[in-house]
């Protein structure tokens, strides 16, 4: 006997709406919000300086006379678009590389799983730190992703290999292959469920991993800082001894906001993939 | 006529399980069931697989771990000096030092995958002395060791083999040698052979049958291959959907199968050098969540009356260790 | 029997690696030659033990196991170097059923996409209406319908459902051989028949050859028509069931038949007691008969050399035994 | 060749090559740099009038080109680059701290930052995985589904989130000061090292505090799995104790755990960089952050170079470790 897990019932739930309208509305802060205000809120001085939150400046202001309120969406947005653009490099890097790992010859095996195995080892954040500095005057929001993803997916790749590797092995895909299903349709039929599972584990562990990277890299000063982004903001609280004058606001906001967006895309994630993982689980038996 | 030792009393239980993290439903895999071990006998318990025999067995040994769920019943054991326990009235302490492994051991359900991969064979013998507070001199336990699997047709280099560098075949034998260790007067195997082919089948049942005519314990076997009780049981008890349908010696039970569910089980089987078309039996057991009423077998069963649908047949003793749940044999009403 | 009708495998032999990257190699399969003509129907068991190489036998003939050497001739055609529409064509003639049903379908697709897959792809139609006829048509011979199978996904089915499911799977193509790997050995024995008897049945009404893998050897002798036993990769006897069963001339068959159990309990005092010999990658590199070490025969020659496979009265056997080799 | 030799060699080379290639991408970085480095800098020491004497300064150049090779061909000029990295280990001068070199910069602050890594990635190794069996195995449900809420909602968030809401929190909520001070001279080893300790106390403790997460939550998804496995309910129908129990579940369920344990290594090196900035911790971190304020190329890629240096070793001692603890694991080739 097994339970269905309804679609309905899924989105319905509440442990699935509340994140879900976080992630919504920062999405609208973030992309949508900056679009409509007129003033570069990365500029100095056009709010007075050191303000608390109140009610006309509702997040306080920065000891450079920024609005947090026009300022924090910025760089959320900058944030977000170089986490997603990271995952999505390494996504497709990691993916070629571990599928061809797992489905080609002995020698193309060894040599991928090599690469892979070095770029696991190599010190990521370093690196970056290192790549970032030297380049920071040629450095653009798109380009830093690109930079992560390609030295973030090691991990993705010797997960994948070992996905589609034991995928291989099972008895269905010659039931398909006898279903008169060429290579690539079973790949698609029978490999993609599977895969798409951790496609979505893939993306949000990498985004995190590029916004905590971004962070760190910002915090010293490795990095484009003229470019608003959340580690930026924080780097310059630091340096501005935020801490010591007592502006908490200023690091508060942004890294409250950071936490809401990370926290509702995995809480996200995960419901997601019990829902899709449901309809295949017996629940006795 | 030799002793019972183990008398079980309309037993009743089952598993309580939430589906989907909310609805809960008992599965009654175990309903009403009386029976009695006698002293040096094998009993053997027959039926499809999802017919409670291994629910049954874990009742009876006492491995009440939840979500199973005992709701009624009694087990009285005659032990080794004399007395009589019940069983279900001791405390899981009591049981896990006098009872297992002493007056009754158990040799589980995919025998092959229960040993821990990261002990030698002997550290695994060895802790079962230790769980049971036993000194024993190490030279001594080694040899005795060695003698129980070479009873077993083991090599002795075995003890000194972790569990993955055995075959399938030959840790099914150090699991049996284990539940033999202290030469219990009660073992309960649970399918000891699924799994294997026949010919290991054949000579993991010999090695058993073997053990058990020198040590005059009884045994109560579990399986649902029908030619596995003919080649080993004294008597024979059929169960159905958490019922006990039928039980008999086994020769008359083969010889003359009463119940419907029985008689179909036996003609399923294949004989050696038979080609005539036998018939085998459509659809399987019921959920046990919600049982048919009256006989649990009416759907299935080619003899269906009327009463069969409404009532519970009763058990209908006839001649001497002969009992039978249907109402055929019960004087119609 | 013609070369243009007919199964013909040919001294196959199959190397499995083991040891540090695989380097050293023992045969799985070793020097395997069985013909099977497809003018009758028939059914050809595939008998032995665990590890005796029946089902990687299975999977060359299928095509998805490259041999190491040697080759599976089908209607004159190399079954390892089909091209193009040629896979087509061998795909809808032989088709397969597989051991663990639970293992056969995808546990995330609805078990009806095979169906429509199989039909539209192997079969080439694409005829809506055509398609549901020709599934349900296959599904009646297994009694099942269409109705009851579509949109479920396979943990809505029992065991002898699903297996019922893949043999109709199997019959969409309408195939010429079935091959089938242990179809019965995960399922009770009261649903074994059920399945045996669909397979007999089918063999008859649609003129199949089917190859059907076991260990039981009272299933063999309830279904097959011919018997092939292997033991360690060798293709030790090869003969009419009932001719195998009544005097089997190889004495690893003598031994395999002395193990069945029958289901008569006043039998029982007369079973042997058999004792267990370990079994052991060592057997597969011994290049004589796999059997010597066990067999009560053994002579020197068969620790040396492998024996060769002859013919006696219309059945074969590797066993020097019945040659007259003088040493 | 016996295979377990091979295995380790087999395994060495690895290390060798992610050294090779570390080194190979540093040499890269260094010759890509959107200007010439050794002008660049003496031209900015110079103009910052910092009080070199012309001696110095060509000292500083002659340096930099033999370190370089800056007038040879490139392929020459990889060769020296690597024979410097690898066999002498000369990494030529910080351009910040001149003329101490680099190499004696980090190596001052290596041991700092090894004894803070290692204690931190052990003690919240420890610490996750013992929770999280005790978790596992307790009878207080409410407190272990308590706990395992906390970490899965930790989990995600990025380390630096997490250390600066701990800065701001400590020295703005408890109001406490943020302790300083670097190298002392002139003390014995055994007072440096108890100095070390202390110093290292509060940097740990955000690193532990904020490190057990992960062990912790795959832990107690372990044990639990663990304790339905067949072998377990097996002891325990033999009559095994409950503490003989609890002991089998600890020990079957931390052995893949290992694994983590040198994962975490590198993963708590990335957390200490920024702890040991955050706190002054006088580490690697420390001197890298000092580096980029000061643009210190060099410093960057010395740093960057034993980062790589220290990771490869780490997973090299995992892989040639592992098979040692798991019996199901042998050495390829082995039994």
């Amino acid at each position: 006997m097994a339970y269905v897990y309804r679609f309905k019932e899924f989105v319905l739930k509440p442990s699935f709406l509340l994140p879900l309208s976080i992630f919504i509305g920062i999405l609208i802060y973030s992309f949508i919000f900056p679009q409509t205000i007129a003033i570069n809120p990365g500029r100095w001085y056009y709010a007075p300086p050191a303000l608390p939150p109140s009610s006309k400046y509702l997040f306080g202001t920065t000891s450079m006379g920024q609005d947090l309120f026009l300022l924090v969406p910025l760089a959320l947005r900058n944030t977000i678009v170089i986490s997603f653009v990271a995952a999505v490099i390494s996504v497709l890097i990691a993916w070629s590389v571990g599928s061809i790992a797992a489905l080609s010859s002995s020698i193309v095996r060894v040599v991928l799983l090599t690469l892979t195995d070095v770029i696991c080892v190599l010190p990521g954040l370093p690196l970056l730190m290192v790549i970032f500095y030297i380049w920071r005057d040629f450095l653009t929001i798109p380009l830093i992703g690109i930079i992560m993803g390609l030295i973030g997916w090691g991990f993705p790749a010797r997960a994948i290999y070992s996905i589609i590797s034991s995928l291989r092995q099972r008895t269905f895909i010659y039931t398909s292959y006898f279903s008169g299903l060429a290579i690539y349709k079973i790949i698609v039929k029978d490999f993609a469920p599977y895969l798409l599972r951790y496609l979505m584990i893939n993306v949000v562990g990498t985004m995190t991993w590029a916004i905590g990277n971004e962070v760190t890299a910002s915090i010293f000063g490795a990095m484009k800082m003229e470019e608003v982004t959340i580690g930026t903001t924080i780097h310059w609280a630091m340096y501005y001894q935020a801490i010591l004058l007592g502006l908490w606001w200023w690091l508060a906001i942004p890294v409250v906001f950071l936490v809401m967006f990370v926290l509702s895309l995995y809480v996200l994630m995960v419901e997601i993939d019990k829902y899709l993982f449901a309809r295949a689980r017996v629940t006795w038996g | 006529m030799a002793r019972d030792i183990l008398i079980m009393n309309n037993l009743d239980g089952g598993y309580e399980v939430f589906i989907g993290g909310k609805r809960r439903v008992f599965v009654h895999a175990v309903d009403n069931v009386s029976l009695t071990l006698r002293d040096s006998e094998v009993l053997g318990i027959a039926g499809e697989s999802g017919c409670g025999k291994s629910t049954l067995a874990k009742m009876i040994y006492g491995a009440i771990v939840p979500p199973l769920l005992v709701r009624s019943g009694s087990i009285f054991l005659y032990t080794r000096d004399g007395n009589v326990v019940e069983l279900n009235r001791l405390s899981i302490e009591e049981v896990r030092k006098k009872i297992w492994w002493l007056e009754m051991s158990y040799i589980p359900q995919n025998s092959m995958n229960v040993l821990n991969p990261l002990k030698r064979i002997k550290d695994q013998f060895i802790n079962v002395f230790k769980y049971h507070n036993m000194e024993m001199d190490k030279n001594e336990v080694m040899r005795h060791l060695k003698d129980i699997l070479s009873s077993l047709s083991l090599p002795p280099e075995v003890i000194n083999a972790y569990p993955h560098q055995l075959s399938g075949g030959m840790r099914q034998r150090v699991v049996i040698a284990l539940s033999l260790l202290f030469n219990p007067r009660i073992v309960i195997a649970d399918e000891p052979t699924t799994a294997v082919d026949v010919v290991t089948q054949r000579i993991i049942l010999s090695l058993i049958r073997e053990w058990r005519e020198n040590s005059k314990s009884s045994l109560m076997l579990i399986s649902h291959d029908m030619s596995v009780h003919a080649y080993m049981d004294d008597r024979v008890a059929v169960m159905y959907a958490g019922n006990i349908v039928e039980v008999g010696n086994v020769f008359d039970v083969f010889k003359e199968p009463l119940h419907p569910y029985t008689r179909a089980l036996i003609e399923s089987l294949i004989r050696k050098g038979d080609k005539t078309i036998r018939k085998g039996l459509a659809g399987q057991p019921p959920d046990l969540v919600n049982p048919p009423p009256g006989c649990r077998f009416h759907p299935r069963c080619p003899f269906a009356m009327d009463i069969c649908r409404r009532e519970e047949p009763p058990a209908v003793s006839l001649g001497k260790d002969r009992y039978v749940k249907c109402w055929l044999y019960a004087s119609k009403r | 029997m013609s070369i243009n009708n007919s199964l013909i495998i040919e001294n196959l032999t199959k190397l499995y690696g083991y040891g540090l990257l695989g380097l050293k190699k023992f045969k799985v399969l070793d020097s395997i030659s069985l013909n099977i003509d497809l003018e009758k129907p028939k059914i050809v068991v595939l008998a032995g033990e665990t590890g005796s190489g029946k089902t990687t036998l299975l999977r060359v003939i299928m095509g998805v196991v490259k041999p190491d050497s040697g080759r599976v001739m089908y209607k004159g055609y190399d079954v390892h170097r089909l091209k193009g529409s040629m896979v087509r064509w061998y795909r809808r003639e032989v088709q397969p059923i597989f051991q663990d049903p639970y293992e056969t379908f995808n546990p995330l697709r609805r078990i009806d996409s095979y169906f429509r897959d199989t039909v539209r792809n192997i079969c080439g139609i694409r005829n809506g209406d055509e398609i549901e006829r020709r599934i349900d048509e296959a599904l009646r011979f297994v009694g099942l319908s269409l109705d009851r199978i579509s949109g479920k996904y396979p943990h809505e089915f029992s065991g002898g459902e699903l297996q019922r499911i893949s043999i109709a799977r199997a019959l969409l193509t309408n195939p010429k051989i079935l091959l089938a790997d242990e179809p019965v050995s995960m399922l009770d024995a009261t649903l074994r028949v059920n399945i045996l008897n669909i397979l007999k049945y089918l063999k008859e009404k649609l003129n199949m050859v089917i190859i059907y893998v076991t260990h039981d050897l009272s299933t063999a002798y309830y279904i097959g028509d011919y018997i092939a036993v292997m033991y360690r990769g060798t293709l030790v006897e090869y003969g009419p069931t009932s001719k195998v069963y009544q005097e089997p001339k190889h004495p690893y068959t003598y031994a395999l038949l002395e193990s069945i159990l029958e289901p008569d309990p006043a039998l029982r005092e007369k079973y042997p007691l058999i004792k267990p010999s370990a079994l052991e990658i060592k057997e597969f590199l011994i290049y004589g008969c796999r059997y010597a070490s066990r067999c009560p025969y053994a002579k020197d020659v068969c620790f040396r050399k492998l024996p060769p496979f002859i013919e006696i009265d219309g059945e074969y056997v590797r066993c020097w035994r019945y040659t007259n080799y003088k040493e | 060749m016996h295979p377990l030799i091979k295995y380790v060699l087999q395994r060495a080379l690895l290390a060798l090559l992610v050294i090779w290639i570390g080194l190979t991408i540093s040499f890269i970085l260094s010759r890509l740099m959107p200007f010439n480095a050794a002008d660049l800098f003496i031209s900015r020491l110079v103009s910052q009038g910092s009080a070199l004497t012309g001696e110095e300064i060509e000292v500083m150049k002659r340096q930099l080109m033999e370190l370089y090779g800056l007038d040879k061909p490139i392929i020459v000029q990889y060769l020296i680059f690597l024979k410097n990295y690898m066999i002498t280990g000369e990494m030529g001068p910080s351009f910040a701290f001149f003329p101490t070199s680099a190499r004696e910069i980090i190596g001052k602050a290596l041991p700092w930052s090894i004894t803070l890594l290692l204690l931190a990635s052990v003690i919240s190794w420890l610490v996750g995985n013992g929770i999280g069996v005790l978790a596992a195995l307790t009878r207080h449900r409410k407190v272990s589904n308590i706990l395992e809420d906390v970490a899965i909602a930790f989990q995600p968030i990025p380390f630096a989130v997490l250390a600066v809401s701990f800065l701001v929190f400590y020295a703005l909520v408890l109001k406490l000061p943020i302790p300083s001070g670097g190298y002392v001279g002139g003390a014995t080893a055994i007072e440096m090292f108890i100095y070390m300790l202390r110093r290292a106390l509060f940097p740990l403790l955000v690193l532990v505090v904020f490190g057990w997460f992960g062990g912790f939550v795959s832990m107690k998804a372990l044990a639990l799995k663990m304790r339905e496995e067949d072998f377990i309910v097996y002891s325990f129908l033999q009559g095994a104790p409950t503490r003989s129990i609890r002991l089998m579940i600890f020990r079957n369920s931390i052995l893949p755990q290992f694994t983590s344990l040198v994962l975490g290594i590198s993963r708590v090196f990335v957390g200490s960089l920024l702890v040991e900035y955050l706190f002054n911790y006088p580490g690697i971190g420390y001197v890298l952050q000092s580096a980029i304020a000061n643009a210190d190329y060099n410093l960057m890629l010395g740093i960057l170079f034993f980062a790589t240096v220290a990771t490869a070793l780490a997973t090299l001692i995992l892989d040639l470790v592992y098979p040692l603890i798991d019996p199901r694991i042998r050495y390829p080739g082995q039994g």
